[in-house]
C-alpha cells in the first residue's frame, strides 16, 4: 500500500523524465504522457478502493521516503500520505488530468515543442499530486511551488508572445507574494508545534500539528496592546498563501492573464486543479482555521467578495477564455467562502464538480478556438453551433452545470454552499454568493449566445469540429458534469461520509426552498443573458462595445477591467517598486553607498595633496618644519618632566 | 596524525599550486596544453577531495562536551613559526567540509569555462586560477589564525590580477577597488589576531611560565572555553568587530558591498565564478569559524544589529538587482541579497540558522556560479551583457534555456532545488532565534519574492519573447564543454534540493557543538 | 668666577641666532656660517659644563666637533662651487626644483 | 711627564669594521693608481670582495660579546647581525651600481670606496656606545652620502639634492652637538652606560632631569632626522629623487638602519629609565611618520619619489620595533623588518635602475605601463617587491609587518599598531598602482629595458628572499632571535 | 672682574651673531661671524681652556672663516638676497619659532644645578693642554682615528665633486 501510493505521483514523474530525456517525437510524447497519467488514475482508484476497505478512523496511509531536512530540531521528512481528502483530490487530478492529456494530443498537434509541453504537463501532475499527498507543509509547499513553476512554464509556453511571457512571470511573482506568507506560516507552525507534519505516522510517534491544534489554544503573540491568537496568525498567513494560489482578492490579477497559455493548460491548471490548491490547503488545515474565528471571517468575506467581483468582471469580457477565467475566480470565491463558513465538505464538493465542468468548459472553449483557427474574441464568433455540434452540446452542459441548473453537478455543490450559508446565519455572505450565482448564470447565457448562436460575425475563417481525440474527452467530461453531483446529493451524501474522518462534518440539510429559488433565478438569468445577446446580436461589432455598455456606461467598463485592480497594482505597487529600485540602483548605490567609499578615497587624496603642498622644495621650509618638530619634541618632553 | 594516515589535506591544498608550478614550464604558446594541465589538476584535486566526505566521521567519537574545542578531522600539524607559536596546521570539520568540497568541485568547472572565453595569455591565467584555488582552500583548511590570515590575504593577489588583466573595459578600476576595499577591510583583523595572541599569551603565561604564545585556533578556543583565558566585554567586542569587518566586506554585507558589482562586471567569467562561487564564502565561513566561535558573547550582543544589516542587504540587493539592465550586475547584486541570507542565518545563532547558512553558501556557490557561467555563455556569443540585446533565446538555444531556468529557479529558491532548502532553514533559524524573531523574517521573506521577480525578469528578457535581434537568430546552443559544465552544476543543485539531509548530516555535529557553546554563553553570562 | 648658567644662557642665545640664520638667510654661505654658529654655541655650552665638572673630555669633544665642522664646511663649499658653475647662484631658494 | 698608557685595544672586536675601513682606504689608492678609467667596474668588484671578506671575518665573532677602546665600541650579536645586514645592503647597492654608473656617464672609481666608508659609518653606529662615537659615525655616514648624493654630476637635481641634504644634515648636526653638550652637562659623561647609570639614579635627588631630557631630546631629533621621522623627514623625498638611484637605494636602508641601531643603543643603554618621557614622544613621531609617509606617497606619480615617501612610512614601521626594543620582540622585529625591507626595497630600486636608460630616467608611473608585456620577469619581481612593501602575504613584507605590529602591541603601544595597520591599508593604494600599471595597461611603446648581470643578481636575490622569508620565516626569525639574547642588559 | 669681562665679551658675541644674521652682504656676515668666534675664543679663556682658545682662533677664525671668505669672493656671491623672498611668509614664523626655541633652550640650559666654582689643582689640570692631549691618544683614540677618516672622506668628496666637471 505504501508503495502503491508512491506510484501515484511517480508515474507522471516518470513521464516527465521520459519526455525530457528520451522522447523526441510528438506522437510518443502524447501517448506516454497520457498513458502514465491514466495509469496513475487507475492506481489512485485502486488505492481508493483499498482505503475504502479500511475502517473509517484508520483511513490514512503515511509513508516516509527519507529525511528531507534534518538540522537541529528542524526535521522534515519527505513523506506522503493518502487519506479520503487526498483521495478525492488525487482522483480529480489524475482523472481530469488524463482526459486533458488526451485532449492535448489533438489540441497541440503540430506544435514544434509539443514534447516539452507534455513534459511540463506531466511534471505538473506530479507536483499537484505532491501538493495534495504531502504529509507536511514543506512538501506541500514543494508541490505548491512546483505547480506554480509548471504554471509559469505552461503559461509561457508560447513564449514568443509578449503577453504570454509577461503573464507567466506575473503569475509566478504574484504567487510568490502569497508564498512568502505561506513560508511565514510554516515558520510559525514550526515554532509553535515543532513539526511541520500534518499527522503522525500512526505508529505512536510524534503527532502532526493538525492533531495538536489544541496546543496553541489561547496562545497569543504580538505587542501587549494588540495581541493576536497564534491560531489566527498562522491561519491568516495560510489564507494569504491561499489567495495567491487560488486567485482570490487581492491577488487574483494573475489568473485572467494566465489564459495566454494553451487552453488545455487553462483547463487543467487554471480551472480544475492548481488554483484549487488554496481551497485544498484550507480544507487540509481545517483544524487551524476552525480554531480562529477571526480568520474564518476573513476567509468567508474574501471568498464572497472575490466571487462577486470576479462574477461581475466575467460578465463584461469579450475573450472566450477570460470569461471562463473570471468565472473560475468567482467559483473559487464560492469555495473559499464555503471554507470560511465552515462548510468544508461543500467546498470540496464544489471543488470537484467545478473541476469537472470547468475543465469541460475550457476544453470546449479550446475546441472552439481550435475550430476557429485561434480566434478567442467572442465578437468574431457567433453561430458556431452548427459547425461544431459536439462542442456546442458539451459546452451547454458545462454552462448549465456552472450556472447551477438542476440536475447538473454544479447545482448540487453550489446549493450546498448556499444552504450552509443560510442555515448557519451567514446572511451577508449568502446575499453576495446568491447574487454571484445569478450573475454566473447570466454570463454563461451571454457566452453561449455570443459563441454559438446568431451568425458568424467574422467570415474570415471556416469553423470546423475538432477531431475525436478532443471531442471524446469533452463527452466524458460532459457526462461527469451531468451526473457528478450524485456523489453528494443530499439524500446520499457519500462525499460527506467519505470525508468525515478528515473534516469531521455531518451532512447539512437540504433546503428545498432555496434550491427552488436558486434554480429559478439561475434559469431566469441564464435565459436573460442568452436572450439579450441573441436578440442584440446585430449590435455586436468586431472591436465594438457591448450592447449593455449603453445602459451602464462606465460601470461596464469597470467590470471589463475587473474594477481596475490590475491597473491599480501596476500604477502603485509595480511602478513604485520599479522607481524605488531604480533610485537605489542609479542614485543611492553609486552616489550614496559607493559615494561614501569613494569619499574615503578622496579624503585621503586630499590629505595627500596637503602633504605634497608642504613639500615646497625650499630647503628653508624644511628647516622650518624641522624646527617646529624640535619645539614639539622638546616641549612635550619638558611638559612631561615638569 | 589523522584517520587516513597520510596528509590528505596537504595534498588537496598544494596540488593546485603544484599544477601552477608545472605550468610554468609549459611554453606560453602552447595554449591547449596549459588548459589541459590545469583541468587535469583541478579534476585530480576534486577526485582526491572526494575522500573527505567519504571518510568523514559525521559523528566523531569524541562527544562534544561544552568547553571542548571544535573537533577537527584529517588534522595535520607542523611547526611553522615557533617564535610566535604559529603552526602549519590543517583540519576540516563539518562546517568547512562542504565549503572545501564546493571549492574543489567548482575548480574543474571554472577551468572548463575558460576554454572559450580566455584567449589572452592563457597559461598565466591558468596559473593564477590554480594558485587562487590553493589560497582559497587554505583559508578553509587552516587551523592556525596566522596561517589563515596568510591565505586570506593572499587570495587577493591572484584575483586582482584575474580581474585586472583579463577583465573588460573598466577592469583597472574594478581590480583596484576590489583589492583596496577588501585589503582595507581585513587589516584590522590582523591587529585583532595579534591582540588575541598577546592577550592569550599573557593570560596563559601567568599560569604556565615560559609559554610563548600561540596562534592555534584550537587552543584559543579550548582556553577560552575552559576559562583559562577570558576576554573582558569591551575587548571581546572590539576584537569581534575587527574580525567581523573583514568578513563583512568579503561577504559582502550591506553597506560594504559596492566593490562587488564592479568586480563582477569587469571580471572574466571564470573570475566571476570563483569570486561568487568561493571567494564570498570566505567571509561567511570566517564569521562562523572565528566570530561565533571565539567571541560568543559579543556575537550575542551584536547579532540583532548585524541581522538588521543582513535583512537590509537582502531587500536592498534584490531591489537593486531588479533595476539592472546589465546581466552581470544583476547577478552580482543578487549575491548581495543571497549572502544577506547567509549572514542572517549565521546570526540567528542556532543550529538551523547556522547549518542553513553553511548550506546556503554552498548553494549560492553553485547557483550563482552557474548564473555567471550563463552570462558568460551569452557574452562569448554576443559580446554584450545588456538585457535589451537579447530575447527569445529559448527558441534558439533550448538546452541552454533549460539549464538557465533551472539555475535561475535554484537561485530564486524553488522548493525541490538547493536554494530553497538553505533559505528556508535559515529563516526557520532566524524565526526561532530569541535574538531575532519574526520581524526580521517577515522582511527577509520579501527577498524571496523579489528574487523571483528579478530572476524571472532576467530569464524573461533573455529567453522569452520573440527573437528581436537578428544577431541572436543563429546563436549556437551549448557545445559539449558547456553542456558538461552545466550538467555537472545541475547535479548538486538537484541533489541538495531533494536530499539535503546528506549534507546536513556532515555538518550537524560541528554546528551543534558550536551552538551548544553559544547557548552556554547565554546561560553563563 | 662666572656662573655656568651665564654661559649656557649665552650659548642658547647664540644657538637660536644660528637656527634663525638657517631659517632666514638665503645665501648658502651664510647658512653654513649659521650652522657654524650653532656648533660654536654648542661648544661653548660644552666647555662651560666641562669647566663646572672639571672634565677634560669635553674639551676633547670640542676638538672633534671643530674638526668635523671643518670637514662638513669643506664638502659643502665644494658642492656650492660645483652648483655655482651651472646655476650661477648661491641662493638656496634657487635649488628648489625637487618638490611635491 | 707620564708616558701615555694606551688602553688595551682588542681589534678582533672591530674586525669587520677594520676590514671595511682599511680595504676602502687601500682601494682608494689602488683605484687611483692601478685601475684605468673605463674599467672602474673592477673597483666595484674589489669593493664587493672587501665587504664579503668583512662579513666572513665576522663569522667567528658570532656569540662574542665585549667592548674595546675603553668601552667606546661594543660587539654583541645585535651589532654583528646589523653589521651583516649593512654589508648585504652595501653589496647589493654596489652590484646594482656596476652598470648604472657607466650608463649614466658618472663612473668614477671613488664611488665604491665611498660606499664602503658609508658602510663603515653604519657599522660604527651599530657598535658605538659613546655619544661622540655615534656622532662621528653619523658624520662619517652623512658626509659620504652628501658626496654620493651629488655624484650624478650632469643632473642638476643630484646636486640640488646633495645641497639640501647637506644643509639640513648640518642643521641636524648642530642639534646633535647641542644635545650632547646638554647631556654632558647633566650626566657629566658621553658614555651611554654612564648616562644610563646617571639616569637611573633618579630619586637620589641629584638627577638633573630637565637638562638631561632636553639634551636627550635634541640627540633623538638628530637621529629622527637620519631615520626620516616626520616632521624631520622633509629632506627625504627630494634627496632620494635627486640622488643616483643606487645611492637612494642604499640610503633608504642604510641610513635608517645605522641611525636606528644607534637609536636602540641610546634608548636602551642610555635612557631606559626615562622611557616614560621619550616613549610617548617617539610614538607620536612614529605615528606621524607612518601617516605622512604613506599619505605623501599617494599623491606621487614618480615611482622613485613614491619609494622615497614609502621609505618614510617604513621608517615608522621599523620604529614600532625600535621603540619597544627593551622587550624581547622589539629588536627582533627591528632587525627582521630592516632585513626584509632591505631586500624588498633594494629590489624595487634595482627594477627602477633597470628601466633607466643612458642619461634619462624612467621613473614616471607611465614608464611602468605594460612592463609585464615587455619584461615579464621584471614585472613579476617588481610586483613581488610592491606586495612585500605593502605587506601582503605571502611575502616577507607581511611577516615583517606582522612581527613589528606584534612587538608594538606587546610593548604597550596598541594604538600605534592600529595606526600602523590603518596606514598600511592606505599604503596598499600606491603600491597597487605600480602593479596595475605594469600588468593591466598597454605598453607605451618603449623598448625593452636592458638587464645586466649585476641587476639580475640583485633582483633575483631580492625576489627569492622576499618570497622565501615570507613563506618560511622561521629560520630567519630564529637567527634574529638568537642574535639578540644579549641585548637589553649591560 | 671676570663677570665684567664675560658681559663685554658676551655682548660682543651676540652683537657679532646678530649682525651676521641681519647683514645682507655675505662678506660682512663672515666678518661679523669672525668677531663672534673671537669673542667665543675669549670665553674659552675665561673658562680656563686655553688650548681651545688657540684652536678656536686658528681653526675657526683662521682656517674656516678664510675658507668662507674665499668662496664668497671666488663666486662673487656677496649679495644673493636682492631678489624678493619667495617664501617671505616664513620670516615671521621663523622669528616666532626662534623665540620659542630660545625660551625652551633657556629653560633647559638653566635647569642645570650650579655647583660652586672649582678652584686649585684640579682647575690647573683642567686647563692643561697636556691632559687633553693624553686623553686624545688614550681614551679617545678611536674617535680621533675616525676623525681622521672623516677628513679623508671630506677630501675625497671635495675632489670628487669638483674634478669631474672638468673631465666632462
Amino acid at each position: 500500500m505504501e508503495l502503491l501510493i508512491w506510484l501515484i505521483p511517480l508515474l507522471p514523474f516518470i513521464g516527465f523524465l521520459l519526455n525530457v530525456f528520451v522522447i523526441r517525437r510528438e506522437r510518443e510524447a502524447g501517448l506516454v504522457a497520457s498513458g502514465l497519467v491514466a495509469a496513475a488514475f487507475v492506481v489512485t482508484l485502486i488505492a481508493v478502493a483499498m482505503l475504502a476497505g479500511m475502517p473509517p478512523e484508520e483511513r490514512r496511509i503515511v509513508s516516509t521516503a527519507w529525511e528531507w531536512i534534518n538540522t537541529g530540531s528542524f526535521r522534515v521528512p519527505f513523506a506522503i500520505m493518502f487519506d479520503p481528502l487526498t483521495a478525492v483530490m488525487a482522483l480529480l487530478i489524475t482523472g481530469v488530468g488524463a482526459l486533458i492529456h488526451v485532449y492535448s494530443i489533438g489540441y497541440m498537434h503540430g506544435d514544434p515543442r509539443v514534447v516539452r509541453y507534455f513534459a511540463y504537463l506531466n511534471l505538473f501532475v506530479t507536483m499537484m499530486l505532491f501538493l495534495v499527498m504531502a504529509n507536511n507543509l514543506l512538501l506541500l509547499f514543494l508541490g505548491w511551488e512546483g505547480v506554480g513553476l509548471c504554471s509559469f512554464l505552461l503559461i509561457g509556453f508560447w513564449f514568443e508572445r509578449k503577453s504570454a511571457s509577461a503573464a507567466a512571470v506575473k503569475a509566478f511573482v504574484v504567487n510568490r507574494i502569497g508564498d512568502a506568507a505561506f513560508i511565514l506560516a510554516m515558520l510559525a507552525v514550526f515554532a509553535y508545534f515543532g513539526t511541520l507534519n500534518f499527522y503522525g505516522d500512526g505508529e505512536g510517534g510524534q503527532l502532526g500539528f493538525l492533531e495538536r491544534v489544541s496546543d496553541i489554544a489561547g496562545l497569543r503573540i504580538g505587542p501587549d496592546w494588540q495581541p493576536i491568537f497564534v491560531s489566527t496568525a498562522i491561519s491568516f498567513l495560510l489564507l494569504i498563501g491561499a489567495t495567491g494560489k487560488s486567485a482570490q482578492f487581492p491577488l487574483f490579477v494573475w489568473l485572467p492573464d494566465a489564459m495566454a497559455g494553451p487552453t488545455p493548460v487553462s483547463a487543467l491548471i487554471h480551472a480544475a486543479t492548481m488554483v484549487t490548491g488554496g481551497v485544498y490547503l484550507m480544507a487540509r488545515a481545517e483544524p487551524l482555521f476552525v480554531a480562529s474565528f477571526t480568520t474564518q471571517g476573513w476567509v468567508a468575506w474574501i471568498g464572497a467578495l472575490t466571487a462577486l467581483l470576479a462574477g461581475t468582471a466575467a460578465m463584461a469580457q469579450w475573450d472566450i477564455k477570460r470569461v471562463l477565467a473570471y468565472s473560475t475566480v468567482s467559483q473559487l470565491g464560492f469555495m473559499v467562502a464555503a471554507c470560511g463558513m465552515g462548510a468544508y465538505v461543500a467546498a470540496i464538493f464544489h471543488l470537484l464538480t467545478h473541476g469537472i465542468f470547468k475543465a469541460l468548459l475550457f476544453l470546449a472553449a479550446g475546441s472552439v478556438i481550435h475550430g476557429t483557427h485561434d480566434t478567442q474574441d467572442m465578437r468574431r464568433m457567433g453561430g458556431l453551433k452548427d459547425a461544431m455540434p459536439t462542442t456546442f452540446r458539451t459546452y451547454v452542459i458545462g454552462a448549465l452545470a456552472l450556472a447551477g441548473i438542476v440536475p447538473f453537478a454544479g447545482f448540487w455543490s453550489k446549493d450546498e454552499i448556499l444552504a450552509h450559508a443560510i442555515s448557519h446565519g451567514h446572511t451577508p455572505i449568502f446575499v453576495l454568493l446568491f447574487l454571484t450565482s445569478l450573475l454566473t448564470a447570466f454570463y454563461m447565457g451571454r457566452q453561449v449566445a455570443l459563441v454559438f448562436f446568431g451568425t458568424q460575425r467574422d467570415p474570415s475563417y471556416h469553423p470546423h469540429e475538432s477531431p475525436q481525440v478532443m471531442t471524446v474527452p469533452l463527452v466524458v467530461l460532459a457526462v461527469g458534469a451531468t451526473i457528478g453531483g450524485a456523489i453528494n446529493v443530499p439524500a446520499l451524501h457519500w462525499l460527506t461520509d467519505w470525508l468525515e474522518p478528515v473534516l469531521h462534518e455531518k451532512a447539512g440539510e437540504f433546503n428545498l426552498w432555496l434550491a427552488l429559488i436558486a434554480t429559478a433565478g439561475a434559469g431566469g438569468m441564464g435565459y436573460l443573458g442568452w436572450w439579450v445577446y441573441t436578440s442584440n446580436a446585430a449590435k455586436i461589432k468586431i472591436g465594438g462595445k457591448d450592447p449593455a455598455y449603453r445602459y451602464s456606461g462606465d460601470i461596464w467598463k469597470g467590470m471589463e477591467e475587473a474594477w481596475y485592480f490590475d491597473r491599480l497594482y501596476q500604477r502603485t505597487v509595480v511602478v513604485g517598486f520599479e522607481r524605488l529600485a531604480d533610485f537605489l540602483a542609479r542614485v543611492f548605490d553609486p552616489q550614496g553607498v559607493d559615494g561614501l567609499v569613494m569619499g574615503v578615497g578622496r579624503f585621503f587624496g586630499g590629505l595627500a595633496n596637503g602633504v605634497r603642498a608642504l613639500q615646497t622644495g625650499y630647503v628653508r621650509t624644511y628647516a622650518l618644519v624641522f624646527t617646529v618638530g624640535v619645539l614639539i619634541v622638546l616641549g612635550v618632553m619638558l611638559w612631561f618632566a615638569r | 596524525m589523522n584517520q587516513l594516515g597520510f596528509p590528505l589535506l596537504s595534498l588537496v591544498l598544494w596540488l593546485p599550486a603544484a599544477g601552477a608550478l608545472a605550468l610554468l614550464f609549459v611554453p606560453r604558446a602552447n595554449v591547449e596544453l596549459s588548459r589541459r594541465i590545469s583541468l587535469v589538476t583541478m579534476v585530480a584535486v576534486f577526485l582526491i577531495s572526494l575522500l573527505l566526505p567519504l571518510r568523514f566521521e559525521t559523528n566523531p567519537m569524541q562527544i562534544a562536551v561544552v568547553g571542548a574545542p571544535p573537533v577537527m578531522q584529517f588534522v595535520e600539524e607542523l611547526p611553522w613559526l615557533p617564535i610566535v607559536g604559529a603552526t602549519y596546521s590543517l583540519g576540516v570539520d563539518g562546517i568547512s567540509l562542504w565549503l572545501v568540497m564546493l571549492t574543489t568541485f567548482l575548480g574543474p568547472i571554472v577551468v572548463l569555462s575558460t576554454w572559450d572565453s580566455v584567449h589572452k595569455d592563457v597559461r598565466n591565467f591558468q596559473i593564477l586560477l590554480l594558485i587562487l584555488q590553493t589560497a582559497m582552500l587554505g583559508v578553509f583548511l587552516a587551523q592556525d589564525l596566522l596561517l589563515f590570515y596568510l591565505f586570506w590575504e593572499f587570495t587577493l593577489i591572484p584575483m586582482t590580477f584575474l580581474i585586472g588583466i583579463w577583465g573588460s573595459q573598466n577592469r583597472i578600476y574594478a581590480a583596484r577597488k576590489f583589492f583596496l576595499y577588501t585589503f582595507a577591510g581585513s587589516v584590522l583583523m590582523l591587529l585583532a589576531l595579534i591582540a588575541l595572541h598577546i592577550l592569550h599569551r599573557d593570560a596563559i603565561a601567568a599560569v604556565e611560565p615560559g609559554f610563548r604564545g600561540t596562534f592555534s585556533f584550537g587552543q584559543f578556543v579550548s582556553d577560552l572555553r575552559s576559562g583559562r583565558f577570558t576576554l573582558d566585554t569591551l575587548t571581546e567586542r572590539l576584537l569581534f568587530g575587527a574580525f567581523f569587518l573583514a568578513f563583512a566586506v568579503k561577504v559582502p554585507l550591506w553597506p560594504f558591498h559596492t566593490w562587488l558589482p564592479d568586480a563582477h562586471v569587469e571580471a572574466p567569467t571564470a573570475g566571476s565564478v570563483v569570486l561568487a562561487g568561493v571567494l564570498l564564502k570566505l567571509g561567511g565561513y570566517g564569521m562562523i569559524r572565528y566570530n561565533l566561535t571565539l567571541f560568543p558573547a559579543a556575537s550575542q550582543w551584536a547579532a540583532p544589529a548585524l541581522a538588521v544589516l543582513a535583512v537590509i542587504g537582502i531587500i536592498y540587493g534584490a531591489a537593486v538587482a531588479f533595476a539592472q539592465s546589465d546581466m552581470k550586475k544583476l547577478v552580482a547584486y543578487s549575491s548581495v541579497s543571497h549572502m544577506g541570507f547567509v549572514v542572517l542565518g549565521i546570526f540567528a545563532l542556532n543550529t538551523e540558522g547556522i547549518s542553513g547558512a553553511v548550506l546556503q553558501m554552498v548553494n549560492h556557490g553553485l547557483s550563482t556560479s552557474a548564473l555567471f557561467l550563463m552570462v558568460g555563455v551569452l557574452y562569448e556569443r554576443r559580446h554584450t551583457r545588456e538585457l535589451a540585446e537579447y530575447g527569445g533565446l529559448w527558441k534558439v538555444m533550448p538546452v541552454f534555456a533549460a539549464f538557465s531556468l533551472l539555475v535561475a529557479l535554484s537561485s530564486a529558491g524553488l522548493p525541490g532545488l538547493n536554494g530553497f532548502v538553505g533559505e528556508f532553514t535559515i529563516i526557520a533559524g532566524a524565526f526561532r532565534s530569541p535574538l531575532l524573531g519574526w520581524v526580521y523574517v517577515a522582511i527577509a521573506v520579501g527577498g524571496v519574492v523579489l528574487a523571483a521577480a528579478y530572476l524571472l525578469k532576467l530569464f524573461r528578457a533573455v529567453f522569452m519573447g520573440d527573437v528581436s535581434q537578428p544577431a541572436n537568430a543563429n546563436l549556437p546552443d551549448l557545445n559539449q564543454r558547456e553542456l558538461t559544465t552545466f550538467t555537472l552544476l545541475s547535479i548538486p543543485i538537484v541533489v541538495i534540493g531533494i536530499y539535503p539531509a546528506l549534507f546536513f548530516a556532515g555538518m550537524q555535529h560541528s554546528v551543534a557543538a558550536l551552538v551548544a557553546e553559544l547557548m552556554a554563553q547565554v546561560a553563563g553570562g | 668666577m662666572v656662573p655656568t648658567s651665564y654661559y649656557v644662557l649665552l650659548s642658547a642665545i647664540l644657538f637660536t641666532i644660528g637656527v634663525l640664520g638657517v631659517l632666514l638667510r638665503r645665501n648658502v654661505i651664510v647658512v653654513f656660517m649659521s650652522v657654524e654658529l650653532m656648533l660654536n654655541a654648542a661648544n661653548l655650552a660644552l666647555v662651560a659644563f666641562a669647566r663646572e665638572r672639571l672634565a677634560v673630555e669635553a674639551q676633547v669633544l670640542v676638538f672633534f666637533v671643530i674638526t668635523v665642522a671643518a670637514a662638513e664646511v669643506a664638502v659643502g663649499l665644494a658642492l656650492l662651487v660645483s652648483i655655482f658653475r651651472t646655476k650661477r647662484t648661491a641662493d638656496v631658494d634657487e635649488v628648489s626644483t625637487l618638490k611635491g | 711627564m707620564d708616558s701615555l698608557m694606551i688602553p688595551p685595544v682588542d681589534l678582533t672586536l672591530m674586525a669587520p669594521l677594520l676590514v671595511v675601513i682599511t680595504w676602502a682606504t687601500v682601494l682608494l689608492l689602488v683605484d687611483v693608481f692601478f685601475i684605468p678609467d673605463g674599467r672602474k667596474k673592477l673597483t666595484g668588484y674589489l669593493a664587493i670582495g672587501g665587504l664579503v671578506v668583512a662579513g666572513l671575518v665576522g663569522l667567528p665573532l658570532w656569540g662574542v660579546t665585549g667592548t674595546t677602546f675603553d668601552g667606546m665600541l661594543r660587539l654583541d650579536p645585535f651589532a654583528l647581525t646589523l653589521t651583516w645586514v649593512f654589508l648585504l645592503v652595501g653589496i647589493l647597492s654596489i652590484t646594482m651600481s656596476l652598470e648604472y654608473l657607466p650608463s649614466q656617464g658618472i663612473e668614477q672609481g671613488e664611488f665604491y670606496p665611498l660606499i664602503m666608508f658609508a658602510v663603515s659609518g653604519m657599522i660604527l653606529l651599530a657598535q658605538g656606545t659613546d655619544l661622540i662615537v655615534l656622532f662621528l659615525g653619523i658624520e662619517t655616514l652623512s658626509i659620504t652620502l652628501y658626496v654620493l648624493t651629488g655624484f650624478a654630476y650632469p643632473r642638476l637635481t643630484s646636486e640640488e639634492a646633495a645641497m639640501k641634504y647637506l644643509v639640513l644634515g648640518a642643521f641636524a648636526a648642530g642639534f646633535f652637538v647641542y644635545g650632547i653638550a646638554l647631556v654632558f652637562g647633566a650626566a657629566g659623561s658621553t658614555r651611554l652606560a654612564e648616562i644610563g647609570a646617571y639616569a637611573a639614579s633618579r630619586g637620589l635627588g641629584d638627577l638633573n632631569l630637565t637638562l638631561l631630557l632636553g639634551g636627550a631630546a635634541m640627540v633623538l631629533i638628530a637621529f629622527a632626522f637620519k631615520v626620516a621621522l616626520a616632521p624631520f623627514h622633509m629632506w627625504t623625498p627630494d634627496v632620494y629623487e635627486g640622488s643616483p638611484t643606487p645611492v637612494a637605494a642604499f640610503m633608504s636602508v642604510g641610513t635608517k638602519g645605522g641611525a636606528l641601531a644607534a637609536l636602540v643603543r641610546l634608548l636602551f643603554e642610555g635612557l631606559p629609565t626615562l622611557s616614560e618621557y621619550w616613549l610617548p614622544v617617539l610614538a607620536g613621531l612614529t605615528a606621524l611618520t607612518m601617516v605622512v609617509g604613506n599619505l605623501g606617497a599617494i599623491a606621487q606619480t614618480n615611482v622613485k619619489r613614491m619609494l622615497a615617501y614609502s621609505s618614510i612610512g617604513h621608517a615608522g614601521y621599523v620604529m614600532l620595533g625600535v621603540m619597544v626594543a627593551g622587550e624581547q620582540r622589539g629588536p627582533e622585529a627591528f632587525i627582521f623588518y630592516l632585513l626584509v625591507y632591505a631586500l624588498s626595497n633594494l629590489g624595487a630600486f634595482a627594477v627602477l635602475i633597470a628601466l633607466e636608460h643612458q642619461g634619462e630616467n624612467a621613473w614616471r608611473l607611465d614608464d611602468f605601463a605594460g612592463l609585464y608585456q615587455r619584461q615579464p620577469m621584471l614585472a613579476v619581481a617588481m610586483a613581488i617587491f610592491m606586495f612585500s612593501l605593502a605587506g601582503v602575504p605571502p611575502t616577507a613584507g607581511f611577516m615583517a609587518k606582522f612581527y613589528a605590529l606584534t612587538a608594538a602591541w606587546e610593548g604597550g603601544l596598541p594604538w600605534l599598531a592600529l595606526v600602523g595597520v590603518l596606514t598600511s591599508a592606505v599604503a596598499a593604494f600606491f603600491y597597487l598602482r605600480v602593479i596595475i600599471r605594469m600588468f593591466m595597461t598597454e605598453p607605451a611603446g618603449e623598448p625593452a629595458p636592458a638587464l645586466n648581470r649585476g641587476l639580475t643578481v640583485d633582483i633575483v636575490v631580492a625576489a627569492i628572499g622576499t618570497i622565501a622569508i615570507g613563506l618560511i620565516p622561521a629560520p630567519v626569525f630564529a637567527l634574529v632571535e638568537r642574535s639578540l639574547v644579549a641585548l637589553g642588559g649591560s | 672682574m671676570d663677570l665684567i669681562l664675560f658681559f663685554i665679551t658676551a655682548v660682543i658675541a651676540i652683537t657679532g651673531a646678530v649682525a651676521m644674521l641681519v647683514s645682507r652682504n655675505a662678506v660682512h656676515s663672515a666678518l661679523f661671524l669672525l668677531l663672534n668666534f673671537t669673542a667665543i675664543s675669549v670665553m674659552y679663556l675665561l673658562l680656563s681652556a686655553p688650548f681651545l682658545f688657540a684652536i678656536q682662533l686658528t681653526v675657526y677664525a683662521g682656517a674656516i672663516m678664510v675658507l668662507f671668505l674665499f668662496v664668497v669672493m671666488l663666486l662673487g656671491a656677496e649679495k644673493v638676497e636682492d631678489a624678493p623672498d619667495r617664501i617671505a611668509w616664513q620670516q615671521p614664523l621663523a622669528l616666532l619659532l626662534g623665540l620659542a626655541l630660545l625660551v625652551v633652550s633657556v629653560v633647559v640650559g638653566l635647569g642645570g644645578a650650579t655647583t660652586p666654582p672649582p678652584v686649585g689643582e684640579a682647575l690647573a689640570q683642567f686647563s692643561d693642554p697636556r691632559s687633553l692631549g693624553a686623553l686624545l691618544f688614550t681614551e679617545y683614540l678611536l674617535p680621533f682615528e675616525v676623525t681622521g677618516f672623516i677628513l679623508l672622506i671630506a677630501v675625497i668628496g671635495v675632489v670628487v665633486l669638483n674634478q669631474r666637471g672638468r673631465k666632462i
